[in-house]
């Protein structure tokens, strides 16, 4: 299958970028290409104009240590990410949860920008970056703008940016020593869309609940925050009950995306399920994906 | 068993070279200058009335060239013609859908433009009004004949076939108890990565069409692409590149894109092209039938079976592409690996509105193979048997081999107590049976499943004369030519096509083996041309059966070359006949040693003409049509027949873990044991048997079409119809217990079908595994979901 | 796929009545209308569906089937766009409850083609949030 | 550049210079096999999963039906083709030929490029690791058992160096 056709620009600055963007309608930007190329070859997508964000020099692959956060810049690659010392040593749910995006080529080609902004409630960043503190640089027509992740996304493949608006990078504070970070989801094969996916940090004394942060994946239109249960955990022991009442308070209220692979009830008891085995590796002293 | 130099060695696969080069030659690879490329409009419904197609605006788009729609096809072609007798017979098939779509992705238009982007843009420029009428999707509403796929036929059944033998009432009647069963085997398609497509040439002074095709049956399909085009065998050639990139049995109704191509050729003059996308292929690539299964089983209390009484529907979609053959072809494998006595089998060929059937790997066989194998482990659990007792108990012991079964077919010697015995030991069954109680006080659920399969190879075409007796067609043939050139290279031609058998190698070894050379000096003319080939009408790849049936036309090729070759030899050597052999490509007289290089001597046959004995034509050609002899040869009045030559057979046996909270399957063991008979080259053995288990695991595991309520499939992609990843494959352990063929020309074989053999093996362990729980499985596909609801039934409802 | 909905309206069931039956108001909560024509008991129109990257333009049918003044209305939609089709069958009762006004609705969506399968991920969410919106269109709308 | 137009692009493909006017819109994948007519890399399915068409762009590994050949302008491509020097194959090549790593034959170009970055940039990988390096790479006929010891040969041939 092959996509209808387009014009292609390739800029080699954010202003020109954001130039064709404001001025030629129809227009989309392209990254990695990783999740668009299918779309338009399935022809599921169309846009009249493509603008190739990879000559952009502000945006050129790029992990910069800012003492107390990472700054990261959007073009950089999935299979930079999994593989950064820095980013395993201080946040090791973003690189499992980079490692684990479906098969090496994609990673050698997808971009954590693209795949923040293409809003999939199935993607890996989105939930690594929700458990957080995750600011998301952009740049549009009426200059530059920061955005936290916990407004990002509005619906199905929509976001906060508009049209003429690009994401720059990402800015993520390094969460404290004493904080656990998880990554499960469940797939059933690494090429195909995770049925259900979970990311966790907790910040901990022993077992004891200072703050914890639940993202869910595929369970909704778009990738959320289950606040009940994080507000539950908070100042709690971190025992069998506990953990099986915040597993069910994560899933209260959702209602998951529903496909030929798996109905949004399934779902659901699968997120519970990952919640809980989360919640349990970090006791288990775990912190595994 | 060791007395061959070449046959059974494992040597370095010769077909390798190609695609690890990136040499191989694939049917898009070949380019010809002047081709256009089509692109079909398919069926968004199952079952709907064409009330109007617009297609001006496709015409106007800049590099479109023409647009054909299937209400045309009448002027221009003939419908397919049909196997069963009237009325079935009198089902009319053309290519593409007339006036109205019986299927989901039937194709409906085709667009021909100057390349592969603009026939794809011009399919949304075409539209089409519909109406939609309700489908027939489920096969036993389909035989109540409420609504019909065929009006001209007046029925959905498109034959009705009964097997009895013994006294199946008295059996039942003797019984300790009957235990009655019904199964599913679900739809599914093999996916070969490379889709199916075709490339035809008109060639209009002479009114011959060539068809360049990755058709893996070429001879097989063209009396069916003749017919629809009206031109005898003589107008069209076939072409197959020397390397399809596999087919797994549905490389074969792509014939439909084939006629559809010629036709487009003659009427625009150039050359036309067609490939699937993945979509497609996932979508109308030929699916596996579906099939259900009602039984009754009368047993013992021992296990033994009295007898054994099945009624069959089977699923095979909107059009008989294939069909009704695989109404007969499981009969190969009627009574399974068992020596029950008293079968009574009804089985109804249904149409539905769901896209043709095709063979799949293990056509036919592998439902029945399955229903057999899920049986036997439901008879086990009734009687607080283990399933392997039962198995024994039934087995046909090594001593009645060759066994001749009730229904004439003669299986050619085994050992499958023998088998089974060391499935056990390298499953390590005992350990997993004490592992599993221990689990179970833990809450985890383990299950170990085994089961069986018939693997029969090289069919006898006689078969399908049980469903209609006047049908031309019968037993089974294969051609070969050998031919020491005037440089003395050897030159191999066979009928067959590969789609990654290793022919090259296998067929070196065999000719090697004759005619005392080295595999190595051996050219096989890759591809397949049916003006420069030789063929018989049965060639191809398909029905395991190269391993007996090439082997058979190139051992009788090369011994009447190498025949032809000793007597010049003696001639010239002045040595009688009887003391030579050829040894390393030479001659040589176990008596004076005197010798004549091959060379020398194809030299003087080819050219030197006037030194050869006045009776001896010239030149070094030999050709051979092998056909097997199946002993019942043709069907009696109650079908008794040998339907294929070998009958290999193929132990299965895993371990699996159902995860309760998920429903998720893991294989934590899984061992093969097969029985191919004597291998030519293990490595292309075994690589067909692993390559046949994996598909099994995902029959029972991944790969399932869905549905929805208009016929349209739900996951025609890889999306979420997906193949086994290398990150999910299990580590499969193969051991062989080898019993040479009793009918087979040197005790080979055929294999690469026993894909059967996971799937029940598999479900029979998810089921075991989850006893406890009282759970019931009657599909031979476990979806992770679906047994989630089952394992937390109670749990959910409350 | 069945959808349903309801909710309370400070409203005469006439008035609602007089604006459920007018077409236009119907019309003018669909997404992105691009064209639009009358045709016996409804209109045709060309629709765009955009939801982030996924777009696709519709040429849509809608007629009014069943009118049973003043409490029922079946509008029987058609839409074909993306080499696929789209069946919605909408529903609306009205029931009066003293000044108050009870407006139901059922939607029943079926779409087949290479939408319902190659957008499988995402056709139901989509399908629920088309409808879902026209629906709080129209109500707000009344308001 | 002008809009609707079609757009000059040129990339090194195994060393050799190939220039195009192209459609924005082509898959580099077909720039490869119908403008560079190297017919070895395949493609084998819709979206973006078999691997089929894997090749080296630029030092990694990509899958070219998921890139656009415009994106390519400028790039160093190694292909199947790529990879035999004067006439002798390639260490990964040879492995797979002494494993049968392979039967039909289509996915083995992508899957040797695969191979190839994988041992590129993890000389000595573990069973895990091969199958986590090949994950995007469907074979239907092998079973990938063969495919397994292949890599294993050729890291063994390579003696732990990369290709």
């Amino acid at each position: 299958m092959r996509p209808p056709p387009f014009n292609y620009y390739a800029p080699l600055t954010l202003r020109d970028t954001i130039e064709l963007l404001h001025t030629k309608e129809d227009s989309k930007v392209l990254a990695g290409g990783q999740s668009l190329i299918p779309m338009l070859k399935l022809r599921l997508a169309r846009f009249s104009n493509i603008i190739d964000l990879k000559k952009v020099k502000e945006l050129a692959p790029r992990i910069e240590d800012k003492g107390d956060r990472v700054f990261i810049s959007a073009l950089t690659t999935h299979d930079t990410i999994s593989k950064s010392d820095l980013i395993k040593t201080k946040l090791p749910i973003l690189a499992t949860a980079a490692s684990q995006i479906a098969d090496q080529q994609i990673r050698n080609r997808g971009t954590i920008g693209g795949n923040v902004a293409h809003a999939d409630p199935s993607a890996n960043f989105p939930i690594a970056l929700l458990t957080l503190d995750t600011k998301i640089i952009a740049e549009g027509y009426n200059g530059e703008r920061v955005i936290d992740i916990n407004n990002f996304y509005k619906y199905l493949f929509t976001t906060e940016l508009s049209n003429d608006e690009v994401i720059k990078g990402f800015e993520i504070k390094y969460p404290s020593p004493d904080t656990k970070q998880v990554f499960l989801k469940i797939a059933r094969s690494a090429i195909t869309w995770p049925i259900a996916l979970v990311g966790i940090t907790i910040r901990l004394e022993k077992t004891h609940v200072i703050e914890a942060r639940i993202a869910l994946g595929a369970a909704g239109p778009t990738p959320l925050r289950v606040k009940k249960a994080e507000e539950f955990l908070k100042n709690r022991e971190l025992d069998e009950e506990t953990i099986l009442k915040a597993s069910e308070y994560a899933v209260e209220g959702i209602k998951p995306i529903s496909d030929v692979e798996a109905s949004s009830e399934y779902r659901k008891h699968l997120l519970k399920v990952l919640v809980k085995r989360g919640l349990k590796s970090i006791v288990g002293g775990e912190s595994y994906g | 068993m060791n007395e061959y130099k070449w046959i059974g060695k494992p040597i370095k696969i010769k077909d390798d070279y190609y695609p690890v080069t990136g040499k191989a030659t694939y049917l898009d690879d070949i380019e010809l200058p002047n081709t256009a490329y089509v692109a079909f409009l398919r069926s968004p419904y199952g079952h709907a009335k064409i009330k109007k197609i617009d297609y001006s605006k496709a015409l106007q788009r800049k590099g479109v060239i023409y647009v054909l729609t299937g209400k045309e096809l009448p002027n221009y072609l003939s419908p397919y013609p049909q196997i069963p007798k009237p009325p079935a017979g009198n089902l009319v098939d053309y290519p593409m859908a007339v006036e109205k779509v019986r299927y989901y992705g039937e194709p409906v238009v085709a667009v021909v433009a100057e390349d592969k982007y603009t026939a794809e843009d011009a399919l949304e420029d075409i539209d089409i009004e519909y109406e939609v009428l309700k489908p027939v999707l489920d096969v036993e509403e389909a035989v109540k004949n409420e609504i019909l796929v065929h009006e001209e036929i007046g029925t959905n059944i498109i034959w009705i076939g009964e097997w009895n033998y013994g006294d199946v009432e008295k059996a039942l009647k003797e019984a300790d108890l009957v235990i009655e069963d019904k199964f599913i085997f679900h739809r599914y398609t093999a996916a070969p990565l490379e889709t199916a497509g075709a490339m035809a040439v008109y060639d209009g002074i002479n009114d011959v069409y060539t068809i360049y095709s990755n058709n893996i049956m070429p001879m097989f399909t063209l009396p069916l692409i003749c017919t629809a085009l009206r031109v005898p065998p003589s107008k069209v050639r076939m072409i197959t590149p020397p390397n399809i990139g596999g087919s797994f049995g549905t490389k074969i109704i792509n014939y439909t894109y084939m006629t559809v191509l010629a036709l487009l050729a003659r009427l625009l003059k150039r050359p036309i092209k067609y490939v699937e996308t993945r979509t497609e292929n996932i979508t109308n690539g030929g699916h596996s039938n579906g099939r259900t299964f009602y039984v009754k089983v009368g047993v013992k209390k021992d296990g033994e079976i009295t007898g054994i009484s099945v009624t069959a529907y089977d699923d095979i979609g909107a059009y008989p592409r294939y069909e009704p053959a695989g109404a007969v072809v499981w009969s190969q494998v009627l009574h399974g690996m068992y020596r029950v006595k008293n079968i009574k089998i009804t089985f109804y060929s249904v149409l539905t509105n769901k896209p043709p059937t095709s063979p799949v790997r293990g056509y036919s066989r592998i439902q029945h193979n399955f229903m057999w194998e899920r049986l036997m482990d439901r008879i086990a659990k009734k009687l607080g048997l283990d399933p392997v007792e039962v198995r024994l108990k039934n087995y046909i012991r090594p001593e009645e081999m060759p066994y001749e079964g009730p229904s004439g077919v003669i299986y050619d010697g085994g050992n499958y107590i023998e088998a089974l015995k060391l499935l056990l030991k390298y499953l390590e069954y005992d350990k997993w049976r004490e592992l599993q109680k221990e689990y179970r006080k833990q809450g985890r659920y383990i299950g170990i499943g085994i089961s069986g399969v018939i693997d029969s190879g090289a069919n006898n075409f006689a078969q399908v004369k049980m469903i209609n007796k006047d049908f031309p067609v019968s037993g089974n043939s294969e051609a070969a030519l050998i031919m020491v050139d005037p440089g003395g290279d050897i030159i191999v031609r066979v009928g067959t096509t590969d789609s990654g058998q290793s022919h090259d190698t296998t067929f070196s070894q065999v000719v090697a083996e004759i005619l005392g050379v080295n595999p190595e000096d051996i050219k096989i003319i890759r591809g397949f041309d049916s003006w420069s080939n030789v063929w018989a009408i049965h060639s191809g790849s398909y029905a395991s059966r190269n391993a007996v049936m090439a082997t058979g036309a190139l051992i009788g090729a090369a011994r009447r070359l190498k025949e032809k070759i000793l007597k010049i030899a003696s001639f010239l050597l002045k040595e009688d006949e009887s003391n030579l052999d050829i040894n390393n490509g030479v001659i040589v007289s176990k008596v004076t040693g005197r010798s004549i290089s091959l060379r020398d001597l194809a030299t003087i046959a080819w050219t030197d003409v006037n030194l050869l004995p006045g009776d001896i034509e010239p030149g070094l050609v030999s050709f051979y049509i092998y056909r097997p002899d199946f002993r019942r040869n043709l069907p009696d009045e109650n079908k008794r027949i040998n339907n294929t030559l070998t009958y290999s057979y193929e132990l299965h046996g895993v371990v699996i873990e159902v995860d309760k909270d998920t429903g998720m399957v893991k294989i934590l063991k899984q061992v093969v044991i097969g029985d191919p008979g004597i291998m030519i080259n293990p490595l292309v053995v075994e690589g067909q048997e692993i390559g046949a288990a994996m598909h099994g695991n995902e029959a029972a595991l991944n790969f399932r079409v869905y549905f929805d309520e208009n016929g349209a499939i739900l996951n025609p992609n890889f999306l979420n119809y997906t193949p086994m990843t290398i990150d999910r494959m299990s580590n499969l352990e193969l051991y062989h217990y080898i019993t040479p063929s009793t009918s087979s020309p040197v005790g080979a074989r055929g294999v690469g079908e026993g894909g059967g053999g996971p799937i029940a093996a598999i479900i029979n362990a998810v089921e075991d595994a989850l006893e406890p729980l009282g759970v019931k499985l009657i599909m031979s596909n476990v979806v992770s979901e679906e047994l989630w609801k089952e394992v937390n039934k109670n749990d959910i409802k409350g | 796929m069945i959808l349903k909905g309801d909710q309370i309206l400070d409203y005469k069931i006439d008035k609602i009545w007089q604006f459920i039956v007018n077409t236009d108001n119907l019309a003018k909560c669909l997404p992105n209308v691009k064209k639009l024509e009358k045709i016996e008991n409804g209109f045709s129109a060309k629709i765009e569906v955009t939801i982030g990257f996924l777009k696709g333009t519709f040429d849509s049918k809608f007629t009014y089937s069943e009118v049973k003044e003043p409490n029922y209305l079946k509008i029987n939609g058609e839409a074909k766009g993306m080499g696929s089709f789209v069946k919605l069958s909408l529903q609306i009762n009205l029931s009066q409850e003293i000044d108050k006004t009870k407006f139901s609705w059922v939607a029943d969506v079926s779409i087949t083609g290479p939408l319902a399968s190659i957008g499988n991920r995402y056709i139901n969410d989509v399908a629920e949030k088309i409808v879902n919106d026209l629906f709080s269109c129209m109500l707000s709308n009344l308001k | 550049m002008a809009e609707n137009n079609k757009v000059r692009v040129s990339m090194k493909i195994n060393g050799r210079e190939y220039t195009a006017e192209i459609e924005p819109r082509m898959l580099l994948v077909d720039f490869i096999r119908d403008i560079a007519k190297l017919k070895g890399t395949k493609i084998g399915c819709d979206t973006s999963q078999c691997g089929a068409c894997t090749v080296i762009v630029n030092g990694v590994s990509v899958k070219s039906c998921t890139m656009f050949a415009v994106e390519a302008d400028g790039a160093e491509i190694l292909t199947i083709e790529g990879l035999e020097q004067d006439g002798k194959l390639h260490p990964i090549q040879e492995s797979f030929w002494e494993n049968h790593a392979l039967q039909c034959g289509y996915c083995t170009a992508g899957m040797i490029m695969s191979v190839y970055y994988l041992l590129k940039t993890n000389p000595n990988p573990t069973e895990e690791d091969i199958r986590r390096g090949l994950a995007g790479n469907i074979c239907r006929c092998t079973g990938y058992i063969n495919i397994i010891k292949a890599v294993k040969t050729a890291s063994q041939k390579l003696g732990g160096n990369k290709p």
